[in-house]
């Protein structure tokens, strides 16, 4: 038996790690990635507590959130290739056409 | 004793996966090992006997997203950004919060395991069968949100096309 | 507790050989219906050719290009590999031979597959080379669609079956009385067509399209990797064929199990392999040399062989010592032929169509295949509600749909010709 | 970033994406490009927007050779042009060198030299209908094509000893006479063979992968053909019914009666359709000319040792993939001045770039199959 404790420290090393990258690296499709870990993180902690509780709820919400990730990787990356296509770079702090 | 063999396997290899795929200087490689890291987490709902979530884990992320991302990947200059800087210059503020918030959320748990009963969960016999409970949870209360997902997706789809088109 | 080791097992020993005989057959049905001989060298009548292939294979030089990503040029392949061993372990082979039941089998067998397309898009990306590059590109686009397809097909038998456990899809194709290709013929089609799309063969296999890509995501391969995407994909023609054969052709199920007037068929699992010992015995005295002719008699030999092995359990006095073996080895042996047959279907397609071109592909798939696979799921669906709802018999509410299904299929396809001539090509510079 | 002054950039360079376009090397190994062809493809995505032929790796000098050898030696030579109708080569050259001389042949030699030269044409094209078919991707019909295309080599091998380079005609008629069964031979393939072209046609014409392949791709109208000096199949495809056996008859083509094919649209798919005609007209002007093969010499009296008078004569026969020309100038001695070949694929290649653009890459194999190329003929 695992405790659910577990689960919920594994999350959150995986959050903290996509955390990390987002706010650290330059490359937008890393950035993208991190967000995916992040996502997926919380995808570890729904499961986790639904089988605490023993409802299938959590599996629901981890359903949903697997669908906003596809969605946020399928706008995301269309994005990502517009841009590329205009700038050829794929660096995030050099997409600075509206600062001033 | 299996159960715990399989949990801590596949947890180490989603962090360190985890920490390889915002480390390495390829962003193919962090790929590989994001599309690893996902798996593993399809391990490990496999260990909370969640099947279906499981194997939607690995159609969807790993089969859909991925590829996606790796298409994508094919299609951009890799080679490029690989030999520029690939840390941007507030990094350090960066790591420093992001570690701060990790901790934050540990003493949290911390916290919270006193409070909560997180130690002992459930028998899985309360999910049996799990695709079942699953299906009727979600297309009994929660249809509404899943017709909404559907929209989004929708949206996301048209989104994209309409962004990665060449011509507008 | 042992039996689903000895399964891994037996499938892990198993597979390289029997991928390998498959492309011998290939090779035969393919010369047969080109008017040729086909391997004859390698034993009699080429049957070992195949393990002098393997030899040749392991024993080339491994080459890696010079600028190829080594770490993931190596690892590819085997990805393709582990992918596609992995799916079979939720196959049930005859009631007895299956690794695990898992309660969500078919999706398994059919996710974890899916897996093997990380091997081709990151064997293409990198060699470092425009044709695998491309080879790579057309592979990821071209999965991806037929996938959505395929899957939809699923979706359709899945609903009649209720369930997504291979053994108990199997159990509700025996309680119906039909095999689900009756009940859901359009399905059974999309699968087809989008599973042969899965498998990148011909015709639409575009990824490795020898006359225009060279050789596509595995140019740059030679030696065992190269035979390791061999051992992939005809692995993947294994699994595809698998889940056809336990969603729409009753796995292992017998023709007409339920027809007390057919059951002679079940004398024909030792009649048949009676049938090829004794062809083989017939070939013997004709081989060329003496080796060969020894080797042939050893073929039949075994045949008998096994044709005795199956033939035990029809005496009641041995089936008595070993209760189930019937079972379990009729079921195999039906189920085998049935995936025989699809994978002979295969060949046969790829020997008699040319090759599509992408956006062809792509047309047929996202404008045909996806469109009809939804209109599909809501037939059986509303095929079910009839039947469940008010009560109408299968024999009305299934043919019904299925006449309105084609009919949208039809239409379908009617209204692609027409986008086919508004986007011909014709001197756009 | 994409280096876009340099052509021949390779993956380190391009990306498919953020160039504009991307450059294919196609060729000189490829499996598709019917030897050694080089061609260069500006692609956007998988769509071509431009492309370059590079040829010359085939290149042997052949007409410079000419000029170092006698007017005989030089024969065996042009068979190794189009080096799948050699037939068709040698009388081309034959013919040139007797108009040269003044002579004619025979007219039983002229005969048996339609009967071959009709099965050289039958022969060509059922190769090009195997290569063609497989590189769209139709593994079959090119066994079934190489089947009939060896009764034919079989019936040269019986004739002069020789499968590929024949080396079957003479200055001034034939070496070899008929041998004794030629004609029931000749007969039995012709008598099979129309049956044979209909099992291509069941396996190809109304199939509809292979009409999507070939309808509408690789366009040439009437005025371009024309303007490109396309000739043979492509141009008559194009429908220009513009054959060189009916415009200018040479060897005995003005015995037989024989129609011209022609396509309307002159897209693959139509000289696909023209091509199994013609193989179909071939096959009835061997029925015809074996019906009747005159008695009499094979061999006009032309010397051992020819010198033709000084001057220069142009000639030119209808070979399978078009007008092959033979321009040869001589100054009276035992050897040509100069000799000039217009080989049809050459100018036929002309055209591709014209008939490529804005297709995409797989058309690419399909028009180079279509053109029906020999290397050999391009570079000589």
């Amino acid at each position: 038996m695992i405790p659910t404790s577990h689960y919920l420290f594994l999350s959150l090393g995986m959050f903290t790690i996509g955390v990390i990258g987002v706010v650290t690296r330059r490359n937008v499709l890393l950035i993208l990635m991190s967000i995916e870990l992040m996502l997926n993180a919380v995808n570890i902690n729904l499961v986790a507590f639904s089988r605490l509780a023993g409802s299938a709820e959590g599996h629901v919400f981890a359903i949903f959130i697997m669908a906003d990730a596809a969605a946020e990787a399928a706008v995301g990356l269309g994005i990502l290739i517009a841009f590329f296509r205009n700038r050829e770079t794929l660096l995030g702090d050099e997409m600075d056409l509206l600062k001033w | 004793m299996l159960d715990q063999v399989t949990f801590y396997f596949f947890a180490t290899l989603a962090l360190v996966s985890a920490v390889l795929v915002v480390t390495r200087r390829n962003v193919v490689h962090s790929a590989i090992f994001l599309i690893t890291a996902l798996l593993a987490t399809a391990g490990i709902f496999l260990q909370l006997h969640a099947e279906f979530l499981f194997i939607v884990q690995v159609i969807l992320y790993a089969g859909g997203i991925m590829v996606l991302f790796l298409f994508v990947l094919m299609l951009v200059n890799v080679d490029a950004s690989m030999h520029r800087p690939q840390f941007n210059r507030q990094w350090g503020l960066g790591l420093l919060l992001a570690l701060a918030l990790g901790a934050e959320l540990t003493l949290a748990i911390a916290a919270g395991r006193s409070g909560l009963p997180l130690g002992d969960p459930a028998s899985a016999k309360m999910l049996e069968p799990s695709t079942q409970v699953v299906g009727k949870v979600l297309f009994g209360e929660y249809v509404v949100p899943f017709e909404m997902a559907s929209i989004l997706l929708l949206v996301a789809m048209i989104g994209a096309v309409v962004m990665a088109k060449k011509k507008v | 507790m042992w039996a689903p080791l000895v399964c891994v097992v037996v499938i892990l020993a198993a597979l390289p050989v029997v991928a390998g005989y498959i492309i011998l057959m290939e090779r035969k049905i393919m010369a047969d219906m080109q008017a040729r001989l086909g391997p004859m060298r390698v034993g009699p009548h080429g049957l070992l050719q195949p393990i002098a292939d393997t030899v040749k294979l392991l024993l080339k030089e491994d080459i890696i290009p010079e600028e190829a990503d080594k770490a993931v040029f190596w690892i590819a392949p085997v990805i393709s590999v582990a992918a596609a061993m992995l799916a079979m372990a939720a196959l049930a082979i005859g009631p007895w031979f299956q690794v695990a039941d898992l309660n969500v089998g078919l999706l398994f067998i059919f996710g974890i597959s899916a897996l093997g397309i990380f091997g081709i898009v990151l064997g293409g990306w990198s060699s470092h080379s425009h044709y695998s590059l491309l080879g790579a590109l057309r592979s990821a686009a071209q999965l991806v669609s037929y996938e959505t397809a395929a899957g939809m097909a699923i979706v359709g038998g899945l609903l009649l079956a209720g369930t997504l456990s291979t053994r108990e899809i199997i159990q509700a194709q025996s309680d119906y009385g039909v095999w689900f290709v009756f009940a859901a013929p359009v399905g059974f089609f999309i699968y087809v067509v989008a599973s042969i799309a899965e498998t990148n063969r011909a015709p639409f296999d575009l990824p490795e399209a020898g006359s225009e890509l060279v050789a596509g995501y595995m140019t740059e391969y030679s030696g065992f990797r190269w035979a390791l995407y061999f051992l992939a994909e005809y692995t993947n023609m294994i699994v595809v064929a698998s889940i056809a054969t336990t969603l729409f052709l009753g796995g292992w199920l017998r023709p007409f199990a339920g027809t007390p007037a057919f059951h002679f068929l079940d004398y024909a699992p030792p009649l048949v392999m009676l049938g090829i010992s004794g062809y083989c015995v017939y070939r013997t005295p004709k081989q060329p040399m003496r080796m060969q002719q020894g080797f042939m008699a050893g073929v039949g030999l075994l045949m008998l062989l096994f044709a005795g092995i199956l033939a035990a359990p029809l005496f009641p006095g041995v089936a008595a010592m070993f209760p189930g073996w019937k079972a379990g080895m009729y079921g195999a042996f039906w189920f085998l032929l049935k995936v025989g047959l699809y994978i002979y279907f295969f060949m046969w397609l790829r020997f008699t169509f040319p090759r599509y071109r992408f956006d062809q592909l792509m047309r047929l798939g996202w404008q045909f295949l996806i469109p009809l696979s939804i209109v599909n799921v809501m037939g059986i669906g509303l095929a079910l509600a009839l039947h469940r709802q008010w009560g109408w018999s299968h024999w009305t509410a299934f043919p019904l749909t299925t006449i309105l299904t084609l009919a949208v299929a039809g239409w379908l396809g009617r209204a692609g010709g027409k986008t086919d001539k508004e986007r011909a090509f014709v001197g756009e510079t | 970033m994409a280096d876009k002054r340099n052509p021949f950039a390779t993956g380190a360079e391009s990306t498919v994406l953020g160039a504009d376009e991307i450059v294919l090397n196609m060729g000189p190994q490829h499996p598709s490009t019917h030897g050694v062809l080089r061609v260069k493809l500006r692609l956007d995505g998988e769509k071509v927007i431009g492309s370059e032929c590079v040829i010359g790796y085939l290149h042997r000098g052949v007409e410079k050779i000419a000029e170092h050898r006698t007017y005989q030696q030089f024969a065996p030579y042009v068979d190794r042009m189009d080096y799948v109708a050699a037939v068709s080569n040698g009388l081309g050259y034959c013919e040139t060198v007797e108009k040269l001389l003044g002579v004619e042949a025979p007219l039983r030699a002229r005969v048996i030299r339609v009967i071959l030269t009709e099965l050289q044409r039958i022969a060509s094209h059922l190769f090009w209908l195997g290569t063609h078919a497989l590189d769209i991707g139709a593994l079959t019909p090119l066994f079934y094509c190489l089947r009939e295309r060896e009764e034919i080599l079989k019936i040269f091998e019986k004739y002069c000893g020789a499968r590929l380079t024949t080396h079957a005609f003479r200055i001034g008629g034939l070496q070899y006479e008929a041998y004794d069964e030629f004609e029931k031979e000749v007969e039995r393939f012709c008598k099979s063979f129309d049956k044979r072209v209909d099992e291509y046609e069941s396996l190809l014409t109304q199939n509809r992968i292979w009409m999507g392949r070939t309808k509408g791709i690789g366009v040439l109208t009437a005025k371009e053909a024309i303007d490109y000096g396309a000739t043979g199949p492509v141009l008559r495809a194009s429908g220009v019914p513009w054959d060189i056996r009916k415009a200018m008859p040479y060897a005995a083509y003005d015995l037989y009666k024989f129609e011209i094919p022609t396509g309307q649209n002159g897209d693959t798919y139509d000289r696909y359709l023209v091509r199994l005609e013609e193989m179909r007209q071939s096959r009835l002007i061997c029925l015809q000319a074996i019906e009747n093969i005159p008695a009499g010499r094979i061999m006009a009296r032309v010397g051992k040792i020819l010198r033709p008078p000084p001057g220069e004569v142009y000639h030119s026969i209808e070979s399978p993939k078009g007008e092959l020309g033979y321009y040869i100038v001589s100054d009276g001695t035992v050897q040509p001045y100069r000799v000039r070949i217009r080989p049809p694929s050459l100018i036929n290649l002309g055209a591709f770039e014209k008939m490529i653009r804005g297709h995409l890459l797989a058309d690419v194999v399909a028009i180079i199959g279509t053109l029906d190329i020999v290397l050999g003929e391009v570079d000589r």
